[in-house]
């Protein structure tokens, strides 16, 4: 059966996860959202590592939490530079 | 309540963050973050109920979540490339309401 | 030897070839086409000769390894894929190479080919497929490409990224629904599956998971928003291929999986709750086609109508003869509806080709100009209509038999006023197709294989209503209904 | 505003309240699991001899059900020919970050890095690792690079780089096709072969994930080589 440390560990594991995905999901700032988003995957690998999967911890934290995390910060610097093409485009194709 | 279904449970309630925000979020990164951790609720409930087989898991469901992890990569990676030609166009990176 | 798995393997060598060597793509993904044509073919003779046909892939024992399985329902999806690949890749030899002058982008490779081919080989191992979590897969190898296919045209951005939200939103639940089966009975194998369940609260919230998903996918009535915008703006072969085969694949699997594994927990609460989200798509989709103002927003909604008719098979679900009747019904309308609705597609991509816009009071002259392609759109016209010879007329009548068999007629009026919204949106277009054009105005005519190839695709549709014997014999093939027979009904 | 606001809030309780019920739904389904199931485990612990790996997943993932993952290369290969036609690669100046100690600190990384990828996908076939992982670990490479010194990788739309990024793909359906022409089934290996072919798919699959990846991250498809 589990003893007292495991189920602390395993609520509190819980709970930092889950304050990071409310954290990722609400708050208003991309690049803090991004930064949770990157901490949740780390996070959720312990959580495979937990539930005994080294597998999954090693995919979740290469490619869910690093390559993830690089895409979605790479694409929120060229979503800040990027200019918006042709103006007129937009009324044009009302029709 | 045992390991299992303690993270069952736990995978549930992040499918259901993730799903508030894909709705309630406007902004497209937003909503393809959200996705992902409806994805990563989904995997945990599939990897806690394998745990079910005691010490040594049902490995099945390891593979499946690996497979589901790839396919959101793929999807996240093409989603942000649309989102970011969606500004291009648009000027906003959030969905045009219009229907188009 | 078992032809099977080359359905999948050969487009897929064929979509990384034709990236490899973009020279040879239309090379390469034309040989494909015919060797997936003489393999349909192969297979459909099989099975309607010897039944279905069953495979493990590696060779495994079934719960371990992942299922192949082709009945008479799959070789006749097989081959309006092949049907409507044959066309469409004709349609787009053409049809890209006169918009290449229109890319913006040196370093963008507008590539159609690799993609179409990736596209064909997920929706030929989605009606192969006869294993849950597979059909995850293929789902998602369809809708990624099918994203990449409608993004090829710079005003479709916004739509594909809302088509691939909706895609993956679909396949989440689905794939909630299929962890949750796993969970329960520790096999995906929908075969296995049919025979292991058992109705339990918890197959009961995986079957609600595994339906939400896929309605979103199919675009039943009140989530079919997402449709129209994808569907009219995508390039005009992608149009035909998501309308005529994309959306069905999805339908596909909710058919394959409700007359399966679901068989023991369908309650008559949720197939008359379906039977009415399919009326009232056939009348919200018929009502915005005859309002819509372009010609591919028309032929979008009116996809949305047809896909309603497809639902009218589940009230009839429970009753003896009348869910046979309504089975072979709307899987003529499937059939058909795919056929006609790809060579329509075609044809609105001709016209939007000629004229550079697709606005319908700006049709004039077409009868002038483009007799054949206005002839494809006059026969596709007939088969949404329902009315004979087409093969949506079989389909319908038999639906209409089976609402008489089973005494619930007020699907009959639906029917019926389906019908006449189909009327009334398709002489919208006639009309103003037919009208003279006095100015001579300047057109860029399509290539003559253009025109062609939607003509074609509409023939079939109502060949398909001609020549159905051996076609509705072999659909018996392996088919959970049988023993019915069907020529006693129709006569 | 306010309108919109009491308007926002109105649908945010009822969103709130379909998603609680929703939330119950799937709660409800977990309290009629059984609490022990083996699943699969017994079925896969027997055919692990036959398997030519050592570990389970790798096992499933390669040969067991190998077919599922064959298509999940195709959907990784999907999503790049998408990101070609949308956009370019576009790395711009500013997103360059080459101060003086990482382009030292990067010399030593990046040769650590490809090492550790290649260490990750050797103990795919004993222990927990393979192609996805390691590919992944090879793109962080690659994105390394491209972000301290895109100049050094010299990204060009060629037949080389397409290759690499087909080579996975093809090998593992080449190798899915070919027991069919002997009179086996798709992804049959033959039973002396199997180890090998099991590492050519792996090996050649890290490659391709790697730089597709890495492509994915730098925004689609490299310029032309021909100017």
């Amino acid at each position: 059966m589990m003893n007292i440390f495991e189920i602390l560990f395993d609520l509190l594991l819980a709970f930092v996860i889950l304050w990071l995905a409310v954290r990722t999901v609400y708050i208003h700032n991309l690049f803090e959202s991004i930064m949770s988003f990157i901490g949740f995957g780390l996070f959720m690998s312990i959580a495979w590592l937990r539930l005994g999967s080294i597998d999954l911890a090693l995919a979740e934290a290469a490619l869910g939490s690093g390559i993830s995390g690089a895409l979605l910060l790479m694409a929120k610097k060229k979503l800040s530079d990027c200019a918006v093409e042709n103006k007129s485009y937009k009324e044009s194709s009302n029709g | 309540m045992n390991l299992p279904f303690f993270y069952a449970c736990f995978g549930i309630l992040i499918f259901l963050i993730g799903l508030i925000g894909l709705t309630l979020q406007p902004h497209i990164l937003k909503k393809l973050i959200s996705l992902n951790i409806m994805g990563s609720g989904i995997f945990l409930v599939f990897v806690a109920l394998a745990k079910r087989a005691g010490l040594s898991a049902d490995p099945i469901p390891h593979a499946m979540v690996l497979t589901g992890l790839v396919v959101s990569v793929s999807a996240t990676a093409l989603g942000i490339i649309l989102a970011i030609r969606v500004k291009q166009l648009y000027g906003k990176a959030e969905l045009p309401e219009d229907g188009r | 030897m078992n032809f099977l798995p080359l359905l999948i393997l050969i487009p897929l060598t064929g979509a990384f070839l034709s990236f490899l060597l973009p020279r040879y793509e239309k090379f390469i993904s034309l040989t494909v086409i015919t060797f997936l044509a003489f393999i349909t073919l192969y297979l459909g003779n099989i099975v309607f000769h010897n039944g279905p046909i069953k495979l493990v892939a590696g060779g495994w024992s079934i719960p371990l390894g992942i299922g192949l399985y082709a009945d008479g329902l799959t070789i006749l999806m097989l081959s309006l894929t092949c049907t409507v690949a044959i066309a469409v890749s004709i349609y787009a030899l053409f049809y890209f190479d006169s918009h290449k002058q229109t890319s913006d982008n040196k370093d963008i490779t507008k590539s159609w080919w690799p993609v179409w081919m990736l596209l064909l080989s997920a929706l030929n191992a989605l009606f192969v497929a006869a294993d849950a979590f597979n059909l995850y897969v293929t789902l998602e190898l369809m809708g990624l490409s099918a994203v990449a296919l409608i993004a090829l045209e710079k005003k479709a951005i916004a739509a594909a990224l809302r088509y691939l939200f909706i895609g993956l939103l679909g396949s989440m639940f689905y794939l909630f629904g299929i962890g949750l089966l796993y969970a329960l009975f520790g096999t995906v194998d929908i075969i296995e599956l049919t025979h292991k369940i058992q109705s339990t609260p918890t197959t009961l919230v995986s079957m609600v998971l595994i339906t939400g998903g896929l309605l979103l996918k199919t675009a039943l009535f009140p989530v079919h928003f997402w449709l129209p915008p994808a569907h009219a703006n995508a390039p005009a072969p992608v149009s035909a291929v998501l309308s005529a085969l994309v959306v069905k694949a999805a339908f596909y699997t909710l058919l394959r999986l409700w007359l399966g594994p679901f068989e023991l927990l369908v309650s008559d609460l949720v197939i008359q709750l379906l039977g009415i989200l399919g009326a009232s798509a056939i009348l919200w989709g018929s009502f915005q086609a005859l309002f819509a103002q372009r010609l591919k927003l028309v032929i979008a909604y009116s996809t949305v109508a047809q896909l309603g008719y497809l639902f009218l098979f589940f009230p009839f679900y429970h009753i003896e003869n009348a869910n046979t009747i309504a089975w072979y019904g709307i899987i003529w309308i499937a059939l058909s509806h795919g056929l006609a609705k790809a060579g329509l597609f075609l044809a609105a991509g001709n016209i939007l080709h000629a004229y550079g816009h697709d606005n319908i009071h700006g049709l004039k002259g077409t009868s002038q100009y483009l007799p054949i392609t206005l002839f494809a759109i006059g026969l596709a016209c007939i088969n949404l209509m329902g009315l004979p010879p087409s093969g949506a007329f079989l389909g319908k009548w038999l639906l209409l038999n089976a609402a008489f068999v089973s005494g619930q007629w007020w699907w009959a009026i639906i029917l019926l006023l389906g019908g006449v919204l189909a009327a009334a949106y398709s002489f919208r277009i006639l009309l103003f197709a037919f009208q003279n054009d006095d100015n001579n105005i300047r057109i860029h005519k399509p290539h003559g294989l253009m025109q062609w190839s939607a003509l074609g695709l509409t023939i079939g549709a109502v060949l398909l209503g001609i020549f159905s014997d051996h076609l509705l014999i072999l659909l018996s093939s392996g088919a959970k209904f049988g023993g019915l027979n069907l020529t006693e009904i129709l006569r | 505003m306010d309108k919109t606001n009491q308007f926002h809030s109105f649908w945010g309780i009822t969103l709130i309240v379909l998603v609680c019920l929703f939330g119950g739904m799937l709660f409800w389904s977990l309290w009629h699991i059984p609490e022990y199931s083996e699943g699969l485990s017994a079925m896969v612990t027997k055919h692990m001899p036959d398997s030519g790996v050592k570990s389970e997943v790798t096992a499933i993932l390669l040969n067991f059900r190998g077919y599922d993952t064959l298509l999940e290369v195709a959907v990784l290969f999907a999503a790049l020919l998408g990101a070609y036609q949308i956009s370019p690669m576009h790395l711009d100046k500013s997103m360059v970050q080459s101060n003086p100690i990482m382009l030292y600190l990067i010399q030593y990384l990046v040769p650590i890095i490809i090492l550790v990828s290649g260490y990750i996908l050797w103990l795919g076939g004993h222990a927990a690792g393979g192609a996805f992982q390691a590919g992944a670990v090879l793109a962080g490479a690659g994105v390394l690079l491209l972000i301290v010194r895109p100049d050094s990788l010299n990204l060009k739309h060629s037949v080389y780089l397409n290759f690499i990024l087909i080579i996975g793909p093809l090998i593992f359906t080449l190798f899915a096709f070919l027991p069919i022409l002997t009179g086996g089934t798709i992804l049959e290996y033959p039973r002396q072969l199997v180890g090998i072919m099991i590492l050519l798919i792996e090996a050649a699959s890290t490659l391709s994930i790697g730089f597709t990846l890495m492509l994915l991250f730098a925004g689609g498809r490299p310029p032309s080589g021909d100017n």
